[in-house]
């Protein structure tokens, strides 16, 4: 299957779209293009999944994993996600606690930054 | 090590007209195909809504991506097998691998989200998600392989 | 009665990291899904091009439903199998049946196109297309059923 | 497999769309529509085959059979094909010498109801 990855810098964020599906076969491909960005210092990833076909509970994981790698590296992951399918998802699985979904790219982008949040303490 | 026993075997025996059986290589790159099959199966002759096709798609995959694992691990070349029964307001899925097995009641229970201790779980998401997405769900398993059966029916009744 | 004799077990035990298995009702609404299968199996690790995927769809159409028409004329319950083993340049597909078998070299040679007699020939185009299509195919068929070997290259050399 | 059936009156004739797959399953389908047309009347029919997904030996026999019958109720049949893939199905069977294809509906229609050509004499 086909991680259907396009990446896009919108400094100081970086951008990963997911236009395919992310599943055990292609998360390789994605923690790899988390671990390339970090190593060329970009730290603040966006995740776009509005056109993700699909996505399960090791894709989950592997989102949870990128999360890991940038908080460690004073970094931030942020979600956008406006499919309600995928919003369920996040819910059945209590993810919706550990990641803020917004609506789409551009939000995130006008937010910026997070700040260290309350949230930010023990991520 | 067993919880519910699946036994499509006799059923098979007395009205194999709606079913559909796949055996797929023991690798990652066969989901999707799992996926395609397992949807396009159950809207052979039923009408599952949307929502039921997604449930279902997503819940015989984290199945079978278990069974490929368990395939991985101790390096096993068979294939794994996935039988879907079909009929008016249902579909029953089967997926069926020779790995080690495991003791489903065993398995550890997540932190809190919101916990610290989340983040380390980059796994274990993937039964309790199956469970939930799946009308009924049974895991019977041994040393000789574990048998996966998830029942998605048409609508959802919830 | 036999014209070539596939023999995908014996490769199936030397390697069968990339067989994939179906079995179907022997019903034409599982048509479709045959189809969708193989040219998805065909496409997980090469890169079939489109004209070869529709090749491969329809010569593998065209012999399933032989092997559905055979079932149904002897009122067999039982269901259709499709085996498809994919290598870098193709993909080769089996479709078995236990229907009554018939005699392929001795299929009536279809009158002229363009002829009165043409027109009376609803049927009779399905094993010349197949042929046509495929890169190579064997039918090897006895009473105890009919067996089409189909084998497609990712690309024409034609 | 669906068969997508679309039905438009173009006095004289009648357009038969398939939009899905003519093969076994929607074969049945495809018959009792033009024996309808028949009775009811509709002797020229064009079959448009622009947005068919697939076609097979037993969808190309319906047709002759359509043919066949309309021949002998005095009528026509027509088919509109545009894609290639299709044509080249229709080349391969020699059933480009029974069929005369056309590019659209639209080209069928503004060439009306064909003559008793030299190939209506044996068709
Ligand atoms: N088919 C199986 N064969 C062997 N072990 C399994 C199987 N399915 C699940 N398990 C065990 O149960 C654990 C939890 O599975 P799951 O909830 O899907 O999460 P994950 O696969 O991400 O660990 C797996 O890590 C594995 O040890
Ligand atoms: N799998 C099979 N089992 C038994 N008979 C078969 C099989 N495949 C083909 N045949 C015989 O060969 C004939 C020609 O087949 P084909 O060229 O596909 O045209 P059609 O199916 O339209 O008759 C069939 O009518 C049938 O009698």
């Amino acid at each position: 299957m086909d991680l259907g990855l396009m990446i896009e810098r919108r400094p100081p964020m970086l951008v990963l779209s997911i236009g395919g599906d992310l599943e055990m076969s292609s998360v390789p491909q994605f923690r790899d293009a988390v671990i390339d960005a970090i190593s060329a210092g970009e730290h603040h990833l966006v995740v776009d999944l509005s056109a993700t076909d699909f996505i399960d509970s090791t894709g989950l994981g592997a989102l949870i994993g990128a999360l890991k790698r940038l908080r460690s590296a004073d970094g931030s992951l942020q979600v956008a996600c406006a499919q309600p399918r995928l919003q369920e998802l996040f819910k059945l699985t209590d993810l919706d606690k550990v990641f803020v979904l917004h609506q789409s790219v551009e939000e995130v982008v006008a937010a910026g930054i997070p700040n260290s949040s309350k949230r930010s303490e023990w991520l | 090590m067993t919880e519910g026993v699946p036994n499509m075997d006799k059923k098979d025996k007395k009205d194999n007209k709606d079913l559909v059986t796949l055996e797929i290589p023991a690798r990652p790159e066969f989901l999707g195909l799992v996926r395609a099959v397992v949807a396009a199966a159950a809207n052979v002759e039923s009408d599952f809504r949307d929502d039921r096709d997604e449930d279902l798609r997503l819940a015989v995959s984290e199945a079978t991506t278990n069974a490929i694992e368990a395939h991985q691990l101790i390096g096993l070349d068979n294939r794994i097998s996935v039988q879907a029964a079909m009929s008016d307001d249902r579909i029953e899925v089967v997926v069926r691998d020779q790995g080690p097995g495991f003791d489903p009641a065993a398995l550890e229970a997540m932190p809190e989200p919101g916990t610290p201790e989340r983040l380390f779980f980059e796994n274990g998401l993937g039964i309790p998600l199956m469970r939930e997405l799946a009308d009924e769900s049974d895991i019977s398993s041994s040393s000789d392989g574990t048998t996966v059966r998830l029942v998605i029916y048409t609508r959802r009744y919830l």
